[in-house]
């Protein structure tokens, strides 16, 4: 996806002026609350007019002041999800469901909707009036009535925020393969820096009113070290089930990491500061990796100093307080052991 | 108090004017409207002292209804039917209206006007052709009849004298001959309650007297004694 | 142009048309609310008995009236003996107004109150309103726009209320003759059309007026 | 009881009512809409003509309206160039009281037209639906309990249409003497009561019917 | 507070039995979507009338069906702060917010209205009208409302799942302390355990339409398998700066932390994940805080093994594989080392 934005609106007390280009396909808004993000939403997907400015989605504008484009809601193929459901009452979940694709011309149908309702756990609701459902089960089939509508950029506004913590990462996996297995864009906003991290690739970071900067998502999460401390991204190969543990290649080197359902060579994160260093072995420990490295850089963060690692061909990261450095007499060139837990490395994708 | 029939509304307030020159403390308080409501009103106990109808049938209903001061009911003007039409039309006798496509008349069951046209018609032997046809527009009063009339909705209207003066472009065609229909009278009488008040006698007089005679002639109507 | 008669006719309009529409105004609340919210059976009769009005013709309306409100009548016997009289009076064409208009009233309070949202009542009560405490500063103020356009309905339709008018109140110049009564007597005078038509402009004039209040108001009460 | 002329009134009556019911539905919705949705300037002055009927007594619509389609008024001889006469005819009952009604059915669906959440219009959008199409798929079906209210007014008011009726269509017994134009023939003729009184029974009992027949319509939509 | 309830409903396709006696007052209700929370929460706020049976509050009986009592909402004093805000949209947020305190008789008002606004970030919104407010700040204000009308028992259905991250951590210390404070007993809807843990210590677990059990909050907790692992919330002391670095007590033992702004005592998490366990003390590492621990108990959760440690008269609880466990030789009441990182530790409040 495309997307070219500057648009200005004006709301009494706050001046709203979004101003960007974005290439991405997962792409999330962040932002401290009233800081305009689902008024941009609205703007994108036609349903309020911009004072002036343009937005340009893959090409065909959508919206130009100058040129007095403004193209309906309809026109737009944008689907939103919006904050609270807003279903609609006359008509029960199947017909809310179905309304959006109906609408499709025939061809073009790419979502196969037993899947999806399988997917949000709708099956036994279809017959049901909506006002009767819980507000979980009210946004699950706006989700779904959303992504029917095969739209070509879905914007989902705080869309699990109603969902309990066990189908809300029920459901994530399997919208991350509807937006990447169907191809469909998406503009994301969400609290949840960790939603964000699931679900998204970059980032609009917004400020009041306006767009602050665009960034990774991952970079983001990776600069937030001063809080967070660094991660580090592996490339690990295939999982070998050992003694309830998963060994994976690293490089020269073997990771033992906690079982997981898939066993596919994939992208891990480790926090910089999940890694501990010692100057000999560590007998008789819990933690399941043991890594003889070679310290290559020292950076000082004041609180944390920074020690950039070379472990059998690999780069590796590691935050740990200057008093360790101290004690342990770590210097470049330096050899040390990296030590770290199985349940330290999480999958990426 | 006194109900009117709303045909007399002008003669009556020139008539309440000039009794109150003659007599300032009475205040009257006319109530104009068709005399089967007036009628009405009276049977539930509105207070009316002094009722004077269009129609000698709803003064029998109320006579009938006792509520009526004995003795004081009785005809005092009358009024003649004429035919009103735009003018150049082709009729211009009873014979002739067979040749019109429309002709207006009160409604025979409840305007008076209408049941005396009915009755010339009947006698003129035009009635039941003309009903027959459908050319018969019954209008709530002779009023909305003479609208029709003037307004060329229909190609005239039987209507009484006093109404037909109020045409505008439509003039009068023909007397109705007086030998077809019953006179067209108006009764007045004075209510039960009115008898105990002797303003209501005082008008009654006045009304009856030459003073009341001159306005009601200059209004087209027929005073009779 | 307007004689004095018609001047007094206006403020008779005036008088007949806002009081009748202030006076149903409880009524027509009460029983829209009744109709929107419980749950009694034989909602349908209540409904069907305050849509009488509408269905039949002014003037029978008028003659039912006078049948229960003339000296002989039930009511009105009651009522003549605390001497109070209403066939002939202003109070008789204030009445017939309030029950030709009463069903339009009740009709548009009563889609009001149906489309309020029904969880901003329920918030209010869980916060300690009161039934009464919660209509009053909720349900009317979430509901004013569907009362103000029943009053408005209501007001217009008292200013052109003319055949139960006639019949309860009489047309007595002076004292009962409203605006439509007036214009009635104005067409049955030969060349009245032209002052039953300026009597005719006044009533529009009237009715935009009051219109253009309700908006206004209707803004207002947005805005605060 | 009643007689051969009687049950052609109630035949004429409800063939009026209907037909002026149906047929000014398509515009009040439209000019309702138009009042609810659209910020056009000069919407008070939208209002207020149509506002008109209701604050002009009936019998002064008549006129005006006989005035504009009689014979020689400005429509009356442009449809007089086709054949079409309106002036005592069943079409003038019917436009008669299609003008009177006019103003209760726009009330109505105005007032529902407002309540309905936007969101759900939007959502609709959103998902592909066109104005038209979510026109007929989301706001009719919102606002359908406005829409069934407004009819039945417009219905019930038909059903009880005298003045501009009788102006316009004339009384022509079995052409256009509907239930109202009956019922005043038989009060203004002494002893006419108590037939007048069985069909005025007869309007209420079918201004009953309709009314829960709407009831159940709006039972029925709200189950499916 | 005491709560009593035995109630029952009916709906198509789910009949609801809610029978319990709770003795608590910052309990929470834990159950998956439509299982009918919301709606046990409307029947105690009186805006649903069960079917039979009673309801009884501190003594006073709200609902009971044989002597048929039915309290209504507002003789109840049971707020209630709902999924979706319902403000009043005529009113500006000032009048919302004190819509129910001017419904309190005059002495009974314990809350400071500033104190309570400075809490809730809404004194720059007093005069909005409340349906040009965003998401988070709609249920702010409705927080607020419901807590100024000083009710003797508040429910809420999640509240917080509107507001960012950030602000929901700023916010529920001060929540925390309203309840406690002016002790104000409440029942608490949440899919988060993390905000359960912080708001509640009695947790209601709701099947469909019935309450499975009552369990401690921390109980659960520990019981819990989480994908994130156990959080252990330690009770510290007042920090010394030492070496660039925090030192706290906790209990009998020591404690180094990150430097961070506050120095107060207060409240902090640490990841059972975090803590690793040695058989000896490891010479020379980099981690900061070593304890001397004895195993209590060890709970097998399939690909973890959770080991609860009492170390210096306080409890603490570590994750490892099962691999570490046979390793180490890690049984009940046997002595081990526990090592955690300084930067391991999260200040709550
Ligand atoms: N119609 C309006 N009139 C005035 N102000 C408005 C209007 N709509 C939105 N605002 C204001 O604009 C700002 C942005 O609102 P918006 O709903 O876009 O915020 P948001 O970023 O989505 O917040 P949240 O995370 O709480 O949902 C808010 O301060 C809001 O009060
Ligand atoms: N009026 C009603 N008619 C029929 N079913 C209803 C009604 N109200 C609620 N239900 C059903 O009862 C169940 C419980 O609903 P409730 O809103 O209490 O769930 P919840 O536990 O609050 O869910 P969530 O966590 O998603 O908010 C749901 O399956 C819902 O569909
Ligand atoms: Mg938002
Ligand atoms: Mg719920």
């Amino acid at each position: 996806m495309h997307l070219s934005v500057d648009v200005k609106k004006h709301f009494p007390g706050l001046e709203l002026h979004f101003d960007f280009t974005l290439d991405a396909d997962r792409c999330g808004i962040l932002g401290p609350s009233g800081s305009g993000k689902s008024t941009l939403m609205n703007m994108l997907a036609g349903l309020l007019t911009p004072e002036s400015g343009h937005i340009v989605l893959d090409g065909d504008t959508l919206f130009d002041s100058c040129r007095s484009i403004n193209l309906p809601p309809e026109k737009r193929r944008v689907g939103v999800v919006f904050q609270h459901s807003h279903l609609f009452p006359h008509m029960n979940v199947a017909k809310n469901l179905f309304y959006g694709r109906n609408r499709q011309s025939a061809g073009v149908a790419r979502i196969d909707d037993a899947q999806l309702i399988g997917v949000l756990q709708l099956d036994s609701l279809l017959k049901r009036q909506v006002t009767s459902l819980s507000g979980g089960e009210q946004q699950r089939v706006a989700l779904g009535r959303t992504i029917l509508a095969n739209p070509r950029l879905i914007l989902l506004d705080e869309p699990l925020s109603g969902l309990d913590e066990a189908l809300k990462y029920q459901i994530i996996p399997h919208l991350r393969k509807v937006f990447t297995e169907f191809t469909i864009p998406m503009l994301f906003i969400s609290h949840s820096l960790e939603e964000m991290r699931l679900m998204t690739d970059d980032l609009l970071l917004m400020g009041h009113g306006v767009i602050d900067r665009q960034e990774k998502t991952e970079e983001l999460a990776r600069g937030a070290a001063s809080e967070r401390g660094f991660i580090n991204i592996l490339e690990l190969g295939e999982a070998q089930s050992i003694n309830r543990l998963h060994r994976r290649s690293w490089g020269e080197n073997t990771l033992y990491l906690v079982t997981s359902v898939e066993t596919a060579p994939g992208r891990f994160q480790i926090n910089a500061r999940d890694i501990m260093l010692f100057k000999q072995h560590p007998e008789a420990g819990s933690a399941r990796n043991i890594l003889n490295c070679r310290v290559t850089a020292l950076r000082d963060l004041e609180w944390f100093v920074r020690v950039e690692l070379e472990c059998g061909g690999q780069q590796l990261i590691a935050e740990v307080v200057p008093q360790s450095v101290e004690e342990l007499g770590i210097t470049s060139g330096v050899e040390i052991v990296a030590v770290a837990r199985a349940s330290a490395f999480h999958r990426l994708f | 108090n006194i109900s009117v029939a709303a045909s007399m509304t002008n003669a009556f307030k020139d008539i309440i004017s000039e009794f109150n020159r003659q007599n300032p403390a009475t205040k009257i308080q006319p109530n104009f409207g068709s005399s089967g409501s007036l009628a009405k009103q009276i049977a539930q106990g509105a207070p009316a002292d002094l009722f004077v109808s269009a129609n000698p049938k709803w003064m029998k209903y109320l006579v009938d209804g006792a509520m009526i001061a004995p003795g004081t009911d009785g005809i005092f003007v009358a009024n003649s039917l004429v035919f009103t039409g735009t003018p150049g039309s082709t009729a211009t006798d009873m014979a002739s209206l067979v040749t019109l496509k429309r002709i207006a008349i009160g409604t025979p069951q409840s305007v008076p006007a209408g049941q005396y046209a009915k009755e010339a018609m009947v006698k003129a032997g035009v009635w039941q052709k003309l009903e027959n046809e459908n050319k018969l527009v019954m209008a709530k009063d002779v009023r909305q009849a003479l609208i029709y009339a003037d307004r060329g909705e229909a190609d005239g209207a039987f209507v009484y004298r006093t109404d037909a003066l109020l045409a505008q472009k439509a003039k009068i065609l023909f007397e109705v001959p007086q030998a077809l229909y019953s006179p067209v009278v108006y009764p007045m009488a004075i209510t039960t309650g009115g008898a105990k008040k002797p303003q209501t006698t005082a008008l009654y007089n006045f009304i009856k007297s030459d003073a009341g005679h001159t306005i009601l002639v200059k209004y087209g109507f027929k005073p009779i004694e | 142009m307007l004689s004095p008669d018609d001047f007094t006719a206006i403020r008779l309009s005036l008088e007949v048309a806002t009081t009748a529409t202030l006076l149903a105004l409880p009524a027509g609340f009460a029983i829209a609310a009744l109709l929107a919210f419980s749950h009694i059976p034989g909602k349908a009769i209540i409904e069907g008995i305050v849509n009488l009005p509408l269905v039949l013709p002014p003037v029978v309306v008028g003659y039912l009236l006078l049948l229960s409100l003339g000296r002989h009548g039930w009511i009105g016997s009651l009522l003549d003996r605390f001497g109070i009289q209403v066939i002939f009076t202003l109070k008789g064409a204030i009445i017939a107004s309030s029950v030709v208009g009463f069903p339009l009233l009740v009709r548009s309070i009563r889609l009001g109150l149906e489309s309020i949202d029904k969880n901003c009542i329920f918030a209010a009560r869980t916060l300690g309103a009161g039934w009464w405490d919660s209509l009053f500063t909720i349900t009317i103020p979430l509901s004013y726009r569907a009362i103000l356009a029943g009053m408005t309905l209501m007001f217009a339709r008292s200013l052109g209320e003319f055949g139960a008018t006639i019949i309860l109140a009489g047309n007595i110049p002076g004292v009962t003759q409203t605006i439509p009564l007036a214009i009635y007597q104005y067409t049955s005078m030969p060349g009245g059309d032209s002052m039953a038509l300026s009597l005719c402009l006044v009533s529009i004039i009237l009715s935009f007026m009051v219109l253009l209040a309700s908006e206004a108001m209707n803004r207002r009460l947005i805005r605060n």
